[in-house]
């Protein structure tokens, strides 16, 4: 698979500079341990939003740190889940005394980290912490025969609404509420065309025929549950939107945020042609799509193909999604 | 016979260089049922443990503890925590005894086991690390009840780890992330475990290669 | 080439449904002929801007719909220019009084189509009509042994500091000698890791080896100036930017905005892996980045590559481009 | 012989079936020196003359005249204005002929290069449309002189535009998408020019097919 890098083992670091270079009128990078943070943090009165995991989901984590959405992100190795090195001092910066909610995604090495983390900030004693688990993905059982849910497209949703809650002074355990709750109301599932190829490894971690997709991928590259025969984007989006809507369950009534992600190889007309049938989809079931979020937010590398998203929305969480937000990879109301 | 601190290091340098030859066989298991970072992790939590190592007579519990360390704040993924508390975990129980015999080897790779499964809560069977961990340490505990010299164990118990490794190929995965791929992932072999089975032979090379000291 | 697309030849009517269905609180699609426009279209006192051309580089130009940038964007079929008949109403819906600028980038099938429709116009007498053309690639000669050079990446800037020129109430005139300005003071060269496959094709416009790299593409899938083996990223930025820093030329002491574009099948990781590169190059020329731009936003479907552009900047520009933009594809101020 | 009108019909509905059994092809040709649309676009524009065109008594020029407007609105790119104008410009010609005779058909032929030549601004040697266009009406041109028949005629300007759409292979582009290739056009054959060389074919044939009428 060919790349636009330099060395496979700079990969991080220095996307990491380009980022520095490009958005350090609002943020800054730390190296060795890598952590970002935006530049006024901690933002006194306020809750510090962290999250984190394995780079190669841009925009998504650091690309999210700015004004409404994360005070620092943490970013680690290619699909790897960051250190406690990392975490520590990302908590520690964007803290003001409010203390820190972590927004995890259900990874056993990102719980794991985090939990660790967590660990060590209790020993000090300084900031006060708190994690929640997003775990939205369908494709997965959650039972004692997996290691659970992983934590997918909802993530962006859950960053971008808590980022609000804390700009408007929630305090800590509201927000793990708030997030929690999100949790429990968002639901997705990913497919890919494509494969995507960690820099150090030289190959695509799996590999489909040219009549092949693959369907209940995460943003990892692993393989999903099911290989099976190339279909149209209309058959594509019944096989993940049907088991979403079963799964909460969505039903005749509700509101919803509709999100479209690109696994960022697919070109963006190709998400449109999948949110057209989602959305006409929607409507047969009588479901209102209220907002919704169309392009690559939540990536795999080059992976191609797509994930559906859908959040239960109510007149506080559109409030949220409104509500202005300032990060190189969402932006609005500012 | 080596001091226990050498002996320690020359563990560790060992399977550091297993693991950074193994590097691409973990990474492709890691591929097949992964995310393919299981080889390139370890290596870089294994290399940085090499920069970090203390001197000849710090104590072999030592040893361990700055390998946890290295491991914990390096590796990242499931296997950074699960590896990293698992040194930690052995670094503390090696603290009670003097000789790194039969039966501290035995402690500290119970000990390990145990910060394994405090972390990652998995059961023999859910295709993990613990898999080739679990028969490797009965193994090394029915050697040293029959008697068996040190180096003649812990090659019993990387024979048994290497079994469970293999073993894993049929196996669900129930936990991380090979359990993502349900049925799927049987017919291939754990990464984790593997790495596991790496360390317990490369346990029992490096007390053959020091028994005549 | 897989795709997420039902019958190819649905493409570009489906992904319209999909925008309209996306984005129908702020823009209007029609159909047969194709157009989209703003729904608060024309605005009154305001100077109407409209550009489009193939479809299959979204976000541009349906993406960009809404205030501070285009009022109505023209798709033609997939990498295929727009007719008259596509142009003309969208030309006439976002006509105030104060007549409307054409953004035309430089394709024979671009220039001639809007040239026709303008004849069409000029017959009618009802709209006063400016056309500007974009031919900002350095890849081509622009001499008489080509077609001209390339309208590329400074479309996208162009469009954003006209449209917001347009909401400051600036007049057709004035608009027009702006956007030749910008212009003249734009530079742009684009390269390709992989080719792109047109729906209705159903291959690969060209191919290249896994070693491979296509130097100086367009946005159309054709192959470039030049095929050679695969570099680093860093040497891919200094073969894009050598030849656009000697073009104007720009030099020590200029201050410049930087835009990385994605082909579309690139990864935001790797594009600020460029922009790291790109970046230093600057720094080192004494040439300061005063503003800049990430991401996918002139495509050539699922084309693995990246272009740089340099737009010179000043105060008015800087200004312009700070402005608020509502549009699907960009968005700040507001 | 067969009127002027429904030899306009018949040429424009074989044409468009050549357009259409070609696609393929010239998709092909214009993707090694352009971006693969070139017959796709045809076909569109072709397959909606079709549906536009007028009875059979309409006159000659009303059906070149309708195939125009088609053309301009449903092609687009560069083929869409040039062969629209062209057509426009051939319809306007035949206004002044009674039937659609030799001279008739020169100087519809005449008219449509001056239209493609307007709007495209390109030379012979450029490797465009004019590369097939010109030589088959300096073919067309001279058989008249010589009083071949209108069928014979066209048969010769037929092979002289095939001649030329095959010399098109050497040249670089001067015009066009194909000219951002530089030199890297050489060495395949112009679209454009194939799709006219097809649209002399086309008119040879339907002259021959009329010629018993
Ligand atoms: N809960 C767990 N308990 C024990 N071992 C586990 C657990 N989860 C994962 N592992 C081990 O970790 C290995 C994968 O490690 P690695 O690839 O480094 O982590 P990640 O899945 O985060 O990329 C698996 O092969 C498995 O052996
Ligand atoms: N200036 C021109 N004059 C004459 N013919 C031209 C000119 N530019 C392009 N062409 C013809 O158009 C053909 C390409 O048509 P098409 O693919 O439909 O347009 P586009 O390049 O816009 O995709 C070329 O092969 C060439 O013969
Ligand atoms: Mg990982
Ligand atoms: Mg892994
Ligand atoms: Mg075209
Ligand atoms: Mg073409």
């Amino acid at each position: 698979m060919k790349k636009l890098i330099n060395d496979p083992q700079d990969v991080v670091t220095e996307a990491l500079e380009g980022i520095q270079l490009a958005h350090g009128d609002r943020l800054t990078v730390h190296y060795d341990p890598n952590w970002l943070v935006r530049n006024d943090a901690p933002i006194p009165g306020k809750v510090g939003i962290v999250s984190g995991g394995g780079s190669g989901h841009e925009p998504l984590h650091g690309g999210f740190v700015g004004p409404g959405m994360l005070d620092a992100a943490v970013p680690g190795p290619v699909f790897t889940s960051p250190t406690p090195d990392q975490v520590q001092p990302a908590t520690k910066a964007v803290d003001s005394g409010k203390g820190v909610l972590q927004l995890i995604k259900n990874y056993t090495g990102d719980v794991a980290n985090f939990e660790m983390a967590g660990e060590l900030a209790e020993a000090e004693g300084t900031t006060q912490v708190k994690g929640v688990v997003i775990d939205d993905d369908v494709a997965v059982q959650d039972s004692s025969f997996t290691a659970g849910r992983r934590g997918v497209g909802g993530t962006v949703l859950i960053e971008k609404l808590v980022g609000a809650a804390a700009d408007e002074g929630r305090g800590l355990d509201q927000l793990a509420t708030l997030a929690s709750a999100l949790n429990g109301d968002v639901r997705s599932m990913g497919m890919a065309l494509t494969s995507c190829t960690v820099p150090h490894a030289g190959e695509p971690t799996f590999s489909l025929a040219e009549d092949e997709m693959e369907i209940g991928i995460g943003i990892h590259g692993e393989p999903g549950r099911e290989r099976m025969k190339l279909e149209s984007a209309d058959a594509v989006v019944e096989r993940l939107l049907n088991p979403i809507l079963e799964d909460l369950p969505f039903g005749s009534g509700d509101d919803v945020l509709l999100f479209v992600n690109g696994m960022g190889g697919t070109p963006l007309i190709e998400l449109y042609i999948v949110y057209r049938r989602a959305a006409q989809l929607l409507a047969d079931r009588g479901i209102t799509v209220v907002r919704n979020l169309v392009g690559d937010y939540i990536t795999s590398l080059e992976m191609a193909g797509c994930s559906l998203t859908l959040l239960k929305l109510d007149d506080d969480r559109v409030r949220l999604w409104d509500a202005p937000v300032n990060t190189p990879g969402l932006r609005w109301g500012v | 016979m080596a001091g226990p601190t050498e002996a320690a290091l020359a563990f560790v340098r060992h399977y550091a260089e297993v693991v950074h030859e193994h590097k691409s066989e973990l990474t492709k298991l890691d591929s097949a049922i992964g995310d393919a970072d299981h080889g390139e992790n370890l290596d870089r939590g294994f290399q940085a443990a090499l920069t970090q190592l203390p001197d000849d007579d710090a104590g072999a519990d030592a040893v361990l503890k700055a390998v946890a360390m290295a491991l914990v704040s390096k590796v990242g993924g499931a296997a950074g925590p699960l590896y990293g508390t698992a040194f930690l975990r052995a670094s503390a129980a090696l603290g009670e005894h003097e000789q790194l015999d039969g039966p501290a080897v035995l402690a500290a790779l119970v000990a390990g086991e145990q910060g394994v499964i405090q972390r990652g809560k998995a059961e023999v069977g859910d295709k993990t690390i613990l898999d080739a961990w679990r028969p490797g340490i009965e193994a090394l505990e029915a050697a040293l009840d029959e008697g068996a010299s040190c180096p003649d164990a812990l090659d019993r118990a990387a024979e048994a780890a290497e079994a469970g490794m293999a073993d894993t190929i049929p196996l669900v995965a129930r936990k991380g992330r090979a359990s993502y791929l349900g049925e799927r992932s049987a017919g291939h072999q754990d990464p984790g475990a593997t790495s596991t089975a790496l360390l317990f032979r490369a346990l029992a090379d490096t007390a053959r290669a020091h028994a005549d000291d």
